[in-house]
Order: structure tokens, then C-alpha cells, then sequence
């Protein structure tokens, strides 16, 4: 049986019913139990304030002690608020994080999860508005998810509270806040990680749009059919580990590939699967790679600018039209 | 008493101004005319106006996302102020701060996203005025929820170490963000941690406008002297709720009622009359006169141009061509 | 005074196993037998054991990169210490960690590589403590270059907020790497920091191994009673460099000298002549016995098998085919 | 007038050399006076402690000091030792200190630079040892730089104290301690940023090699001149900006390009310069493009396992022929 939630919703069931199943699971983080966007909000009645656990505003030391937790039998599932913030634990997250387990020889996983909001197009100019996901992808051991529906954040999230490594969620905020809908399950689900989807089907073009962004192309792709151009749309959902044959069994049918990110282009999720493209896959390509992405200065804090910024589907259907 | 009755009239107006900007944003949020959240510090002027009170034009102040209390206070005008918070391209971040203000020729070098940050630019500023054989002085404003930022504690060591021109200025307003100061506090008071590095410190009423300004003027002397950092908590209560989007629902009726009794405008207007400073019809005067600049500064906002799309890609290399 | 005759000698034989260790690495390295670099704890060895020495097994420890005292305090074996060091499969971390050791069954979570980082994790294992109703106590031993990091103050707040079972042992050693404390901290003492956050502390002398031992015992007590965190400061001398690559040019000859006259082992040793629990027969025997086994450990760490390339992508993911 | 001098000397002489031209020069960091690799020691004989600053152990906010002085007229050279550790400083490096100039619409540049070293290789496991080059390039507004010659050392760093913007230097641990020597003039000069150099000229295939890895492509060169393999190569030193001009026009004669890092692979320098290749180089492409880096996993201590870790001339031989 399946019911219509918003993405917020889902995030937040998916939450308690696993702290409901596994005693083990707590949240933390700066003001979860009022919880800032709402995807927490409610969960202290239900489960006490030890379990819904508002941490002083230290985004480095809340997320060492979210690891020593999880050293020491807990699954904690850590929000780092804004994904800007996370930029003060890097060290945690990059350095150790990540390596514990290795560095340990296996005797230290950490089942840790973090949550945290991307996402630009509100008016909160720099620093609370960027999609910093390629500032995690050079950094070993962990894995990085995003979802774009309601579904697939519930399912990812409960993949990755049952995960023993540790997970970063990126949501948008986007999808929080615009309360985008979708069909979620009454049963219990999960949603693998290293799974991409196709969001729609097409011959002519590859575009893989992370996260929000899908929804642009979803857009662009209506404009481009009035040109009779067919894009075939994935969501990769999971960013580490990347579902390379989605992608590439696509681009073998399309022979073009345009890769669309939120975030900034250079060193972006896009260069990644361009080099990807260009390496292993190179004789797919029938023409060059174009990467959407965002340009290389802050996120200005003027509308005007702040929308100039942004990638969308004006950006998608002029790169798809460079190549087809 | 140092505080003069024209200078207590020059802090009275201050603090009107800000209510009015602030009250004014909260309008044109309301009336759906622009998007931009607004932290406010309803019930907090006292602090924000009486820890700038004693600056010099030369000295450096790093502020707070909660309203513009201390930017009025360091000299920013409405009209320069609008012109940022609407992104138009006459502001003095030309609209790429916004909420982020940062006026060079006031000695304002702008307004962190990440809390916290700012604590060791602060004890960075006052280095370079050290090193540099200044008299000049830095005042940190900073809530006391960010004082539980890690950084806090290596900045105030340095502060120490180097004996540096700084005063940390906390504003203790109750509340950090959607919670409760004694979410985030083991005690009741942050000034006592300047003790561990042997910092001196200071607790005082925050809703008085003599007593903040006093304080801060004794903090910001010993910095000025060359006697190295000085901590300054103010206790006040947080009126406004976080952010204009949040309704507030945790916050104690009780106490808000208890600390509304003490806002500090009016305390101050009614030291004001009571001293003869001022009438009551020229008090009245005096903030249409004030809610005439701030709306005449928003009116200008409005009208002024916004950046284009060449400015977009302006402003971030000194250097050419990087870009 | 609560230390046994036998449990003075136990603690003696682990502060002997200690320098053992590290005079052997040391050795090694001017042999050209193996390139990894030491930091030795030479002189502060009753720290290092009269901080572990209270601890039970379940309790959990965060140690430091200065030498081997803590992990032999907790524990660990010279045998498995030099498996890891030599970086050897057999090792505890599978020769992955080397330096940084880590050993589960003897709950040793590992070593950061970047100071202060377990500063909150030792908060959040004792978190874990709490939430899981045990009764067992988070040490967490660090440095007092260290305690200038910036989550040491989130640490302890959050401690200090959660009333959690966890002691911060703070070795004050005169040095930060390769320079005197003075030029890191503008106070004598680390310790008085911990009352801003209301956290009880004492400070103590780090050369007697029964000092620092019941001081330690104390503040384990205090925690595991469920009253919250407990600092203990424990004043030692680095009588090594910093590292096995620093020739240590900026070291006050005098001042180490006097520090010298009071090694903590031979203070140990004199106790122990004195109350007759050991004859100097007997001590030479156990020194050579110690040095015996020290040795052993590196011979078995030597012909052990090193890991191989299928190795290297081992380990990192629990779940399979992500990498 | 040259003389030869090696790597750190090359380094010392031109921070003494700034800081004798201009008096708002000066460094801070951990242990600068002493200097845990030398690059700064002796000169707080000359400049004195104030000018030669120790500092506290807190990466963060002893960037953001460095940030506040160069706020306030000082021209900070800050060193963050070990790269590692600049991951701390995160939140100062890629939300502030790139973006202030442009967040203030141009009020505050921050002349400020960063000194920090790479590499591995020396049995300091993990955390001591990574090349993290790659996680500074999404960040805007920051210049990041890497020598691999004395000459480029000295006149790399000459610039950057002498820029309003903020640099980055990454020094690479085995042209520290290896003493790699070379020619460096008497006089002064500086090396602009943005100017490649080639090292090596070749028609076969374009290495591009970053740092420390321009010598393992010159061994590689050696073994592969052997099979009658001429590969040409390329020096970026700067990573940002990067002079794509010398590296395409290379690719337009070779076809082939194999990039070189001793970072990790996903999201890496080869990643980007992959992408611009199969973007708007697409056409010069005669062969997959290669990318030389290390795999995704922590830094093993085991030597001999660190040793399998590490990209080397081998992994570089392999690479090119591949696509030769
Ligand atoms: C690094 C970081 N973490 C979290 C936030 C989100 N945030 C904005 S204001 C705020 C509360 C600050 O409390 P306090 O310092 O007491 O200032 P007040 O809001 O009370 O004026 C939080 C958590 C942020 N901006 N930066
Ligand atoms: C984040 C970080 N910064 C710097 C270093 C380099 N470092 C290693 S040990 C050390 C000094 C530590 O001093 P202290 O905590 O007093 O310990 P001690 O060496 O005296 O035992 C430094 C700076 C590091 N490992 N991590
Ligand atoms: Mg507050
Ligand atoms: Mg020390």
C-alpha cells in the first residue's frame, strides 16, 4: 500500500521507524528536536530528548562525538543543518571518518549518518546555500547519497541508518521546503546505494542530473521535444558509489553525455564521471561532454545575481542543443 | 557616569532606528515586496547600540546575523543598508552581501555565514592593529550560542597570549537559535571562561543603555591602554523569534512578558524624560522623524539598479584574468 | 593511599616496559632497521601508566602520538605493538595504522593524526556510555599543545552539559612540538579552563607514579559515579625530543637536568628499594626480563608476514563492492 | 647571476626577501621560529618574534588570525605544516577566505598566503601524508600553486606574498627533505601564476604531471624513450588559474593526454583537466584520456603497502602505453 507524502515526510518516517526497530539509533544535532526545516520536528515526543539530542553549535566536535557514539554501539544519525556548515568538519569527515575503518584494519566501522541541506534559490546568499557535494568525493570510506523523491529519500536514509559505514544525505532544500510529493510505501523498503534510475527515457542525449536538478531537466526535456530532441534522463542517486552502468549503457545509446549539478563546475561531480566518460568509455562518445554546472565565485546574495548563478533548464537545454 | 544627556539622546535615536529598520523589514516581508529573512533583535537595541556606543571611527567591529543594531550603531546608514539588503548594485557590497554587510570606510570587514568564524578574524584584526603600533581596537560582537563554537577557545587563547586590543562583547539573549540557552550551557554565565585564560571580565544588565555603554567603554579603554582583551556579557532576552519564519512556539510566554516590562527603549525614554532631555511631543517627533529616514532609505532602495549580469563575474581576483 | 605494594610494582614494571620500548624504537632507527619516526615519552612515564593504571577493561581509552605508555598501560603487548609498527598483517590494525595504533578488544578506538580530533570523540564514547546505561569511563590523555585546539571547548562543554562519564587526563609536558608552552598558553596551567564549563579539576605532580595514579583513581570515581566529566592536570618534562628527527636545539639544558633528578622511574624504583617490596637483585632481573620481552616483540614483529597488494583494498567498506 | 640552491632554501630565501621589501610581510604558524621542516627557520633572527609568530595549535582559527590581519593591512604567509591538517581550516579556506573579496563586492581583498605540504612516502601513515590539492579547487577565489623547482619555488611564492588574493602553495615533502637543487638568479623575480611550463618535449602523448610527479613522468620518459615512446611533459604549476593553452596545444599535436597526480583519483586534478579535455578539446582526443593518481583508500602505514599506494613512474609507463 502506498500513500502520497512530502519529501520532508519521508525523511522523517524513515527516521522513526528505524529508531523504532533498532534502539541504537539517535539523532543529534543543532536544534533537532524543533528541528530548523522540519525534518526532525515532532520526533522528541515520541522518543525523549536523550534520543533527539540538541548539541551546542560546534559542527567539528558534534561530529567527532556522532563517531565516538558510533565507536561505542550507537547509530547515530548527525544533522549538519546547512551542507555549508559541514565545511567546519572536514577534518572529522575526510580525515577520519572516512579512513577509521581502514586505519583500524577493520575494527572500527562507524554506522554514521549524516544528513544535511543543499541548495541555493532562497535568498540566504553565501554560505548557506551551496551544493558542496564534490567536496566529498575525493575523501575515501564514505558514501554519499542524493535523493530527488520522496521515495528514494526514505529508502536511502534507511539504507544508510542500517549502513555500518558511514553515509552523507544531501537534501535539498528545494525539495523540503517546496514539498514536492510522491508515492512512499506503507511496507518497510530500502533503496540500494549504487542504483541510478532512469527518470525518463530518450535516444538522443544522456543527461544526468543530480538530485534537485532533475526536475530541470525533467523541464528542459518537454522544450527539447518540442525540437523532436529525446533526452534520457538519470538520477544517479547514490553519488559514491556511482552507478557507472546506467550511465554508460545509456550513453552507448545516445553517444552524448551531459552531466547537471547544482554545484560549482570546476572539481565538480561533473568532472568526475566527464573524466569517466573520457577514460573507459571514451569510444561511446560521438561528441563533447557538456557539463552544466554552477560558475566559480560565491553564491551573491542579490536575486538578480543569485538567479544569473544558478544552473536550470535554460543552462540544460542550451548544452543539450551544443551537442544534438 | 560618563554618559552624557547628549549622548544618551544620540543612543535613544540609535536604538529607535533599529526597532524601525527592523520593524520595517518585518513589513515588507509581510506584504510579500521582498524575500529576505530577517533575524531581529527586538529587546536587544541596548546592547547592540551600548557595545558600539564607544567606538572609534578607526576602531574595527565584527557584528552578528541578528539585525542591525550594531551596524547602525558603527555609523551604517539606512539608506546604505537597504541598498544591500535588496542586492542593488549601489550598496556597499554592490548586492553580493545582502544580509552579509560590510562597509570598509566604517571599519566593518563584514559578516560570517559560519558562526564563530569571525572570532579568531577578530583577534586577526586587533594582531595587525598590535603589529602595526595602532591604538586601534577591535570589538567582537557575538551571541552566546556561538560562543560554544570551537573556535572561540583558540581565539581568546591568542587574545591572551599576545595581549591583544580586542573586546569580546556576548550578548546573552537566552535563546541560541530554536532552543534555550541551557541546551547549549552547562552554566548559567559564558563570561567566566575568559578566567581560564586569564582574561577579564565583566557581567552586566542588558537592557540598560548606560550600563551597556559603560561597560564596554571600561572594556574598550583597557584594550585601548594596551592591557590586551576584555570580556563584556550582557544579559538580555531575545523579543523577536529567530528568524522571521519561525513562530516561536518554544519560547515561555512568562519570561517574554517578564523582560517585555524592561525593554530598553523604553527604559531609556523614560530616563529621558524623567532627566528632561526631552519632551514628550519632541519624543514624538523624534521617531517619525526616524521612520521617515528608514522609510525614505527603502523607497530609495527600491528605485536604485540592481547588478547585472557582468557584475556577477566582477569582484572576486584583484588579479585579472584568474577568472 | 590506596596503591598496593603489588600494584606499585605492577605500575614499575609497565613504566620499565615503556622506556624499553621506546629506547628500543629509538635504537632501530639509528640502526637503519626502520624508517618509522618516534615520539617518545621519556620521563613521563608515570603519567602515562598512573592514568591507565585505574582503568578497567571496559573502559575506554584515547591515548596520544607521544610513545607507548598509554597503550601498555591499557594493555597492549610489545608484541602487538611491533606488529603494527612494523606495519605487519598480523598486526592489531593489519599493519594499517602503524603509529596509530587502535586495538577493539582492549577498547583503544585508535589515534587521530590530527591533535585534538578525539577530543570529542572521547565525548561521544562516553555519550554512548550513558545512553547505554554502563557504568564504564571514557579516558581521554592528551597533550597540553593540544588542549589548545578548538574542539577542545565544544568537548568539554558538551561533557560538562550531558554530564557524561568521560576524564580528560592533560599531560603538561612543557612542550608543544618544538616550542616552550609559554609561547602557546598565556596561563601556567590548562586546568582552570575546565571551570568555565563547571568541571571539577585537580592538578597534580606527573613524575609520581603514586600521585598520578590516585589522582587519576579519584576523577575515574567521580565519573563513573555519574557526576560528570573530571580534568586532571599532571605536571611532567619532556626528557625527549619531540621527535626522533629533532635535534632539539631550543631545550634549557638546566631545566632539564633538574627535571632529570627526578625521573619517575627511579622514584618509583627508590619506593620500592625503600619498602623492601623489591631487592636490587630482583630489579635487575625484572629490567632485563622487560628488556627480554621488548626484544622478542621486535624479533616476531621482523618475521612476520608482510600484507600484500589484495590488502590494500581491504578493510574500508563493511558493505560489499563499493569500492 | 644564479646560483644553485635547494628547494627549501629556495622557499626561505623568498619569504626574507619579501619580508625585507615590505614591512606588512610576516608569518605565522605552528613552530615557524623552529621550523619542523626548516622553510622558515632562522628567520626570526633577522625579523624577530613578532614577525615570525608561533601560534597556539588550532588550524581554523589561526586562519582566520591570518585572515583578520590581512583584513586590517598585513600581508600574512601563514603555514599550515602538514596539508592533512588544512582540512581543519576548511571552513576559513573555501567558504571565507576565497569568497570575501567578492561577498563584500570587492571592499576587502585578502592578500594572504598559504603555505602547506604534500605527499607521502615517508611511513607517516595516515593523516600525515595526503596530497589534498584537489579538495581547495571547487572552492572560488583562491589561487592554488604547486613547484616543483627551486626557481619555480621562489618565484611561485614571490607572487603570491606580493597578491591581493589569496594563494595556496603546496610544497611537496620529498622536495623538502630530498633537497632537489637547481639554478636560482641572484636578482629579483617572480613566476606569474597561469604559465605552464614543458619539461620535457615529446609527439607521442601529453603528460601532464603536477608537483612532485613531473619527476616520476621524467623517469617514465626515460623507460619509455626505450620503446621509441617520445611523451611531452607538461609542468601546470599553477592549478588554478591553469593554463590550458600550453597543455591543449601539447594534445593538438600528441592527441593523447595522461595526467599525473599523487592525489586520489575520484574528483582529482586529472579529473578536471579529463573533463576540459573531452569538452571543449574534445576534438583533439585520439585516445582515451588517462588518469594517473592515487586509488580510493586512506594511506596505508605498512611500507609496503604505502609503496603500492603511491602513483609512481611505473603506474605512469602503464598508463601511456596503454594509449600508445
Ligand atoms: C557554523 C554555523 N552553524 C549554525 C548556524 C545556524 N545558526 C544561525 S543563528 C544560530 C543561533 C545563534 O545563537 P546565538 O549566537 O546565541 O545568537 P542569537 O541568534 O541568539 O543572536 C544558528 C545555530 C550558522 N549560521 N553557522
Ligand atoms: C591538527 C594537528 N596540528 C599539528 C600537528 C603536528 N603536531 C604533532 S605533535 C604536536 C605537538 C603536540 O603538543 P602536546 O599536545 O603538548 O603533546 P606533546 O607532543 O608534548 O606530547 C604538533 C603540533 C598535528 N599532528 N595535528
Ligand atoms: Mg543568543
Ligand atoms: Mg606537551
Amino acid at each position: 500500500m502506498a500513500r502520497t507524502l512530502n519529501f520532508m515526510q519521508a525523511i522523517n518516517e524513515a527516521i522513526a521507524e528505524e529508531m523504532r526497530r533498532d534502539p541504537s539509533v539517535f539523532v543529534l544535532g543543532e536544534d533537532v528536536r524543533v528541528s530548523p526545516f522540519g525534518q526532525t520536528a515532532g520526533l522528541v515526543e515520541e522518543f525523549g530528548e536523550e534520543r533527539i539530542l540538541n548539541t551546542p553549535i560546534a559542527e567539528n566536535a558534534i561530529t567527532g562525538a556522532a563517531m565516538g557514539a558510533a565507536m561505542n554501539g550507537m547509530r547515530p544519525i548527525l544533522e549538519l543543518m546547512f551542507c555549508d556548515f559541514s565545511m567546519l568538519a572536514m577534518d572529522q569527515i575526510c580525515n577520519h571518518l572516512g579512513q577509521w575503518r581502514y586505519i583500524t584494519g577493520g575494527q572500527y566501522p562507524l554506522p554514521l549518518t549524516i544528513r544535511t541541506a543543499v541548495g541555493a534559490g532562497m535568498r540566504m546568499a553565501y554560505g548557506h546555500s551551496q551544493s558542496l557535494e564534490s567536496q566529498f568525493i575525493q575523501a575515501p570510506g564514505l558514501i554519499l547519497v542524493e535523493p530527488s523523491t520522496p521515495y528514494d529519500a526514505k529508502g536511502l536514509l534507511k539504507s544508510a541508518i542500517r549502513s555500518d559505514d558511514p553515509v552523507v544525505v544531501f537534501e535539498h532544500k528545494k525539495l523540503i521546503f517546496g514539498g514536492v510529493e510522491g508515492e512512499v510505501p506503507e511496507e518497510d523498503y530500502t533503496v540500494p546505494f549504487g542504483q541510478a534510475v532512469v527518470r525518463k527515457q530518450g535516444q538522443d542525449a544522456t543527461v544526468v542530473a543530480f538530485g534537485f536538478m532533475g526536475y530541470e531537466a525533467l523541464n528542459a526535456a518537454q522544450e527539447l521535444a518540442q525540437d523532436n530532441i529525446a533526452i534520457e534522463i538519470i538520477d544517479p542517486r547514490s553519488i559514491v558509489p556511482l552507478d557507472k552502468d546506467t550511465i554508460f549503457e545509456s550513453v552507448e545509446k545516445t553517444g552524448r553525455l551531459i552531466i547537471v549539478e547544482e554545484g560549482r563546475l570546476r572539481g565538480g561531480l561533473g568532472a568526475e564521471i566527464a573524466a569517466l566518460a573520457c577514460g573507459d568509455y571514451f569510444s561511446l562518445l560521438k561528441a563533447p561532454v557538456q557539463r552544466v554546472a554552477a560558475p566559480m565565485i560565491p553564491i551573491p546574495g542579490s536575486p538578480v545575481l543569485e538567479d544569473l548563478y544558478l544552473p536550470n533548464k535554460d543552462s540544460i537545454v542550451r548544452a543539450v542543443r551544443r551537442v544534438c | 557616569m560618563s554618559l552624557s544627556n547628549a549622548k544618551l539622546l544620540e543612543l535613544y535615536r540609535k536604538m529607535l532606528l533599529v526597532r524601525s529598520m527592523e520593524e520595517t523589514h518585518g513589513k515588507l516581508l509581510q506584504e510579500g515586496k521582498i524575500q529576505l529573512m530577517g533575524h531581529f533583535g527586538t529587546g536587544q537595541e541596548a546592547v547592540a547600540i551600548g557595545v558600539t556606543g564607544p567606538l572609534r571611527p578607526e576602531d574595527i567591529l565584527f557584528g552578528t546575523h541578528r539585525g542591525v543594531g550594531e551596524f547602525i550603531g558603527k555609523g551604517m546608514t539606512p539608506k546604505d543598508i537597504w541598498l544591500e539588503y535588496l542586492g542593488k548594485k549601489a550598496g556597499p557590497c554592490r548586492g553580493k552581501g545582502t544580509l552579509h554587510l560590510a562597509d570598509r570606510k566604517l571599519n566593518i570587514p563584514g559578516l560570517v555565514s559560519s558562526l564563530g568564524a569571525d572570532f579568531s578574524m577578530a583577534v586577526g584584526t586587533a594582531l595587525a592593529s598590535k603589529m602595526r603600533r595602532t591604538d586601534q581596537v577591535t570589538l567582537y560582537y557575538v551571541g552566546e550560542g556561538t560562543c560554544n563554537q570551537a573556535d572561540a577557545h583558540p581565539s581568546m587563547c591568542m587574545a591572551a597570549l599576545w595581549k591583544l586590543p580586542v573586546v569580546f562583547a556576548v550578548c546573552t539573549n537566552q535563546f541560541c537559535e530554536l532552543s534555550y540557552m541551557c541546551d547549549h550551557y552547562p552554566t548559567d554565565d559564558v563570561a567566566p571562561r575568559a578566567a581560564g585564560y586569564g582574561i577579564p571580565y565583566e557581567v552586566v544588565d542588558g537592557q540598560d543603555i548606560a550600563v551597556t555603554y559603560e561597560a564596554t567603554e571600561r572594556a574598550v579603554a583597557h584594550a585601548r591602554r594596551g592591557q590586551g582583551p576584555f570580556l563584556v556579557e550582557y544579559k538580555t532576552f531575545r523579543m523577536a523569534t529567530h528568524f522571521t519564519g519561525d513562530p516561536g512556539h518554544y519560547v515561555n510566554p512568562e519570561e517574554r512578558e517578564q523582560w517585555a516590562a524592561r525593554d530598553p527603549i523604553d527604559l531609556c525614554r523614560k530616563k529621558l524624560l524623567e532627566a528632561a532631555v526631552i519632551t514628550a511631543d519632541a519624543d514624538q517627533k523624534l521617531r517619525a522623524e526616524v521612520q521617515a529616514e528608514v522609510d525614505g532609505a527603502v523607497r530609495e532602495g527600491f528605485a536604485a539598479a540592481d547588478p547585472t549580469v557582468e557584475d556577477l563575474f566582477e569582484d572576486l581576483y584583484s588579479g585579472k584574468g584568474v577568472l
